[in-house]
């Protein structure tokens, strides 16, 4: 075979796996934070509203701070090539943007659109060839959220918030309004959104709880009283 | 392709020429089996935005989808003369089941019953009443089997709303029914076998979710319709 | 269910599957008969040219006696349901298709086409809505052809017959011209069309091994005669 | 949901599937491009030297008009995505590659490099985010090559032409020398290569065939003499 | 072949298949009993108690016919190949045992012992090469009957029958210590036994909810006035 | 194979072959020992907590004897291979692990650490290359205990227990942060410990219902008073 | 649970495991018997006829033991078990059909029936409800043993005996007319009888080589003498 | 962690203390299997560079190759101190049966032989004789059972060489009896057994390869050396 034509062929297939392990150590870092994220908003069920902001501003920098991960494996790409690597990441993004709105939620109480979430991250859109928040991933994060958010509402009574569990039903049912839009084809999205009815349920029952141990009399008061 | 002839072949031409027909004969079914896929594709995207359609109201918004719908399959009409329909059963079905159980859903919700075979076998006539394709048990089974699915959906949701616990229990027993009348019918088609264990999931979870608001109901002492009410009042104030 | 629905369907199942064990005994018989002639021609490997034609009579009524089958099989299916049943005798269907054009090409080298095959087996023109010789089968039936011819090419040179080979050759590439010619879609035809590459090939070797040898007259040889 | 961001989401979904139908459509076209080469092909198998040039120059036009196929499918796939969407004309690339690299050995005895198979499919440089002749595509296409050649080591002696399996020996040691000498990864590609040798060991015995009859006394010979 | 060697055989294996058809009549038979028997039994979740022996009587009859289609297998069955014909009717033979466990229950609230379901369902113990109620096919039916009694629990709370889970708790739970102490080797049953635990947890948490609304005596209060 | 080698291979075969026989009996031991513990351990869902102490009275002999199981199969261990035949007795060693643990938390609410489990087994630290407890075992003990927590929290409310639910809460929190902690590769570990979200989103449910009915101090409460 | 009913279970299932890990035992010895067989015929393939005999006889002593074998395991099963158990000894018992038979085709060149294989392993007519040579394994064994004619027929010619492969294709011929004639259902059977055709095919490959060649006296020469 | 702590743990703090000390455990743990995956993955690597050294002359330069792994598993036993290297198995496996097969194909071209097992943990010994790590015999058995594919890829490539065909038939009896060798250990490896199959069909096609020479050549009146050099010297021409 004709020697150059050998060299470049040569040349080609270790390229590609040298990528591979300089992607996977980013990965591994992105993770990281990832799962740090995690372990610190894992306290809002046990934290009184009072206290959630120094909560949030200890994760903040953590979150910043994914914009250079982000920018590593961005740089690591080579152009065009963002479809050939991108489940490598895909899981560790898909928590970024769970942590991203569940802090935008937990502060404002409104929903960070994709672009938003891009930003945060630090995904620049003139790396739309070697880095992107995909529609997917971005979906994905949001069920993650919807599922911390029916913990929260139970949480949140047993902390004597008796408010939460109304917003959180009415930020729920707005998101799942939105994608009840959709025509999801993709297999583990359809799943996995199909799921959410039981976080609605379960919101919906705390809600009914709350309300109702207002309002309505209780059988065991009358049989205290009788 | 009936024209019988008295020789049999003996050169390369004749028998490239007899091909010459197969040809033509294999691509018209391969393009009518495409047409015909893509057709049902379209039907069952119709379809599937029909099951978002979860209350009375947009049932009867619904309606005119479901119209939609049938001038597709007034389309195949065409395309499925003679038994041609059995033809190409395959790569209609999963639209057609997907009509049927958007078809019967909406039955359901404005009259409370299953649908008839009849029934959806009119539903596919043209306005002579003559079929458009002759309807199958297997498809009026199967679509009926996934419409269990959809009531447990529909279930689960109106619990979040008012009047949700009668609502739930009447689902309930219907799909309790639906699932024993499917029994006995389940030794003739393999695939309605498998269905019948996703009916059985969802019939549990309607069941659940009916329970949980019978057990957190039963804590006061009120009608559940005055319930309801208290819990709209507080979520509006 | 409403009753009157349930007692329709019962009633409709009830009859399709008394038609169904109706139209399983008659496949059964056409099984028995076309097991009975792949065992007799079977012996077309050990049996040397001059004592093919009684080998072939003894098949030849047996083959005829297809006609009965079809017949009653086309007098159980309701008109326009072919379709509906065909999978049921595609097997033995395509196992007769098989026998009758192995037993044309023995006797006069020659390719049987469709509608002749379903003279031989009795099919009639106006069963067209119950019982036909599709495209498929007799496609399918052909194919099978192609694959014991390969495996006669073999045998007959061991028999001493060195130009048999050579006729096969010839008939299995016209008519892989004709295969050629179809735009087959990714479905059991197509695999087994796919597979007559490897018939074509075990072919051209024994050519390749008789022409070597000089044992008969080259292909080169005959184009230059004719 | 935020509105906008609701028919962002939407419209990305839809987009996909309709550029899916659109790039199926070019493939098939692509596909009965190389169908009606490979058909044309076929014929080496029984055509004498002499009578090869008339035969290529019928393919020759229809190679060309790949350029056409390639560009089309360029034109479709957005930016960047070349990895995403490349599954679907893999199979027909390899087939072209395939008929580029058995003409030119039929030509010239010689074996084209990816840049030059690149070039006459009308594959551009600056396509590299669109669509691109990867390495794994073009060896698929040499060992379809060497399968065909080792087929013709054997039709070429039918046909009188005893130097062209030595001539084929030759080509095809060299081309193995190289497939050793990468590091295959790949499954698909490692099971070819291996089936390879199976071709080498033909190729070898038809040469070890040729070269005999030509030199050394056969036990038939003696036979006959005695 | 020995032509008697070859007649042993083939008459062996004819009398294999046409036991196994008529086997297979009388299995279907028995499906048809235990699934009409299911389909009345499923009534109970939607039937309060005091209507359930109406419903109990109209099963009785099938229940008792079932011991037709037992001595009609047991009839079929050569002298010892109970072995190798019983895959054949386990699971209806499970089915049944589920049934009568059930109504045994619900009668009385106590478990049937093998020898009972035995004599309920007509199995003669002269039969015992032939037919035999074996300690897996009981065990097997028990084990439905606790994934139905699990439902049953949660069904009869919708019903407003709030004592109902408790007896089935205590029923369940004794019939789990016994399953406890057998050293199951059996895969399917390990495998079955193992899911028994998402029963009695339902079981448990139904009973939970009942107790914490004090909507049932509780079992301390059972236990304090016992 | 030379007969030196083959030999040779022989007796190493049989050797390994007794030594596994050996060890499988001691595990089989082991194995008796825990199933009894869990039987009796099961128990508690139904005892309540002033009853508690004879009941683990009962169990404590049971756990102190495993010494003699560990020491034997110690003893069979030969030096430097423990590793190599661990897998063996896993799943013992867990839940013996898991009887330990449970029974310290139900006696003083407070959690075994590895050594303190390792010398209530008996194990010796002169072991260290034939029998120690590894995290990875100590862990998956600990998940098992979590599991029964979150079934021991539902059934502590039925019977009258309010209190119990609260101090299960915060010990399996505890127990969660300190998992939190730990780089889990994707292993069983992982798989298990992603699960144990469920048990503490159910023990949260069961703290909820308690404090939305004032049946115990609240958190709220618990947090003034402290 | 009934403790009656509870003992007769426990002891039944205590039993049922005993016994099978005695069978077992014996299932092992047996194992060692037909592979020490295999492990000697596998020296057919390299072995001259001349030698032939010296090899058979070191076989047969092992052979004539196994009905040691067949004898303890007789005595093991309980009466009308035979089909309970059959299945743990099946494999050994068709490779020791496939060793008799096979001794018996080098020696005589004639196929052993049904009932002298039994007689060869000591099956004694008296054990029919506990142990008898099936038809099944029966076929199974002389299914081995065309898989390893057909190797022997290559193998044959490699040691230059050119007459061998004759004699197996008339006797595998011979075998599979009476197969043809057998109407199997059974499907692992089944497969493997269609299998039996790449045998044949094989074999008639070899056959063809050596007429080829004129290497043996042709079919033809053969038939013309007798 | 052998220390044994006298009280229990009440307190988060303590709690989180305690798996402070199992983090650094399992990330050791993990970095060390990481560090060996990646060594067994380079041994794959240069052992399978190896496999192509078809000839003799090719097999001595391999030699070196041989010796660079060799180096590799020196490092190793720095990782598998104790019983460390029953800890690692399935992680090391890999590349240690890749070795063996590289070494026993080796040994077989240089010998003639099996390589025994003793040899190949001579092979993984430092200069004392001290081995890196126990050889297991199951690594050296699926090692040796790899052997057998890389013989079928020698023996049918050999053919086309000069003195193929006694070269086919010596590899065609070593594998024969390998295959037997081996029978008699298959019950102890699930996985061997498993790789038996594959032996069994490298011997059916190395027998096939010697056949088709054995059958060409007997069509000529000549010994086969000859034949060889006849077919040598038309290649030339
Ligand atoms: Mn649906
Ligand atoms: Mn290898």
């Amino acid at each position: 075979m004709d020697p150059e034509n050998m060299q470049l062929i040569t040349r080609m297939l270790e390229q590609d796996s040298e990528l591979r392990e300089k992607i996977k150590d980013q990965v591994t870092e992105f993770d990281k934070k990832t799962r740090t994220m995690s372990g610190l908003l894992n306290k809002i069920h046990s934290t009184p509203s009072a206290e959630l902001p120094p909560l949030l501003d200890s994760v903040r920098p953590i979150l910043e701070s994914c914009g250079e991960t982000t920018a590593a494996i961005a740089a690591l790409v080579p152009p065009n090539q963002f479809w050939r690597w991108k489940e490598m990441w895909s899981n560790s993004l898909r928590s970024a943007v769970f942590a991203a709105t569940l802090m935008e939620y937990l502060q404002k109480g409104t929903l960070m659109t994709l672009g938003q979430v891009s930003d945060v991250l630090g995904i620049k859109p003139e790396w739309s060839d070697r880095f992107v928040l995909t529609v997917e991933d971005y979906l994905h994060g949001l069920i993650t959220l919807v599922n911390e958010l029916s913990r929260l509402a139970v949480n949140s009574v047993t902390l004597g918030n008796f408010e939460e569990p109304l917003r959180i039903s009415v930020f729920v049912k707005d998101l799942f309004a939105g994608f009840a839009m959709l025509n999801l084809k993709n297999d583990t999205l359809r799943r996995r959104y199909d799921s959410l009815k039981y976080d609605i349920k379960k919101i919906e029952e705390v809600v009914y709880d709350v309300s109702l141990r207002k309002l309505a009399p209780s059988v065991r008061d009358k049989k205290d009283a009788s | 392709m009936s024209v019988t002839e008295t020789k049999s072949l003996s050169s390369r031409d004749a028998i490239v020429s007899m091909f010459e027909t197969f040809r033509l004969e294999l691509d018209e079914h391969n393009d009518r089996r495409e047409r015909l896929i893509k057709s049902s594709r379209d039907v069952t995207n119709l379809s599937k935005k029909n099951d978002h359609a979860k209350t009375l109201k947009a049932a009867s918004l619904a309606k005119e989808r479901l119209q939609d719908i049938q001038k597709l399959f007034a389309g195949f009409k065409g395309e499925l003369v003679r038994d041609n329909f059995w033809r190409y059963q395959r790569n209609v079905s999963p639209g057609l089941q997907e009509y049927i159980e958007a078809l019967s859903f909406t039955h359901y919700l404005e009259t409370g019953k299953l649908i008839t075979y009849t029934e959806v076998q009119q539903s596919l006539c043209d306005n002579e009443a003559i079929p458009f394709f002759p309807l199958s048990l297997e498809d009026y089974l199967l679509g009926l089997s996934d419409l269990t699915g959809e009531l447990m959906r529909y279930a689960i949701s109106a619990i979040s709303q008012r009047g949700g616990r009668s609502k739930a229990s009447e689902v309930c027993s219907f799909v309790r029914n639906c699932k024993a009348d499917f029994e006995s019918m389940t030794p003739y088609f393999r695939e309605l076998r498998k269905k019948q264990n996703v009916t059985s999931q969802s019939l549990e979870k309607i069941e659940d979710a009916a329970y949980a608001l019978a057990v957190r109901s039963s804590e006061y002492d009120l009608p559940p319709e005055i319930l309801d009410d208290l819990v709209q009042r507080a979520i509006i104030n």
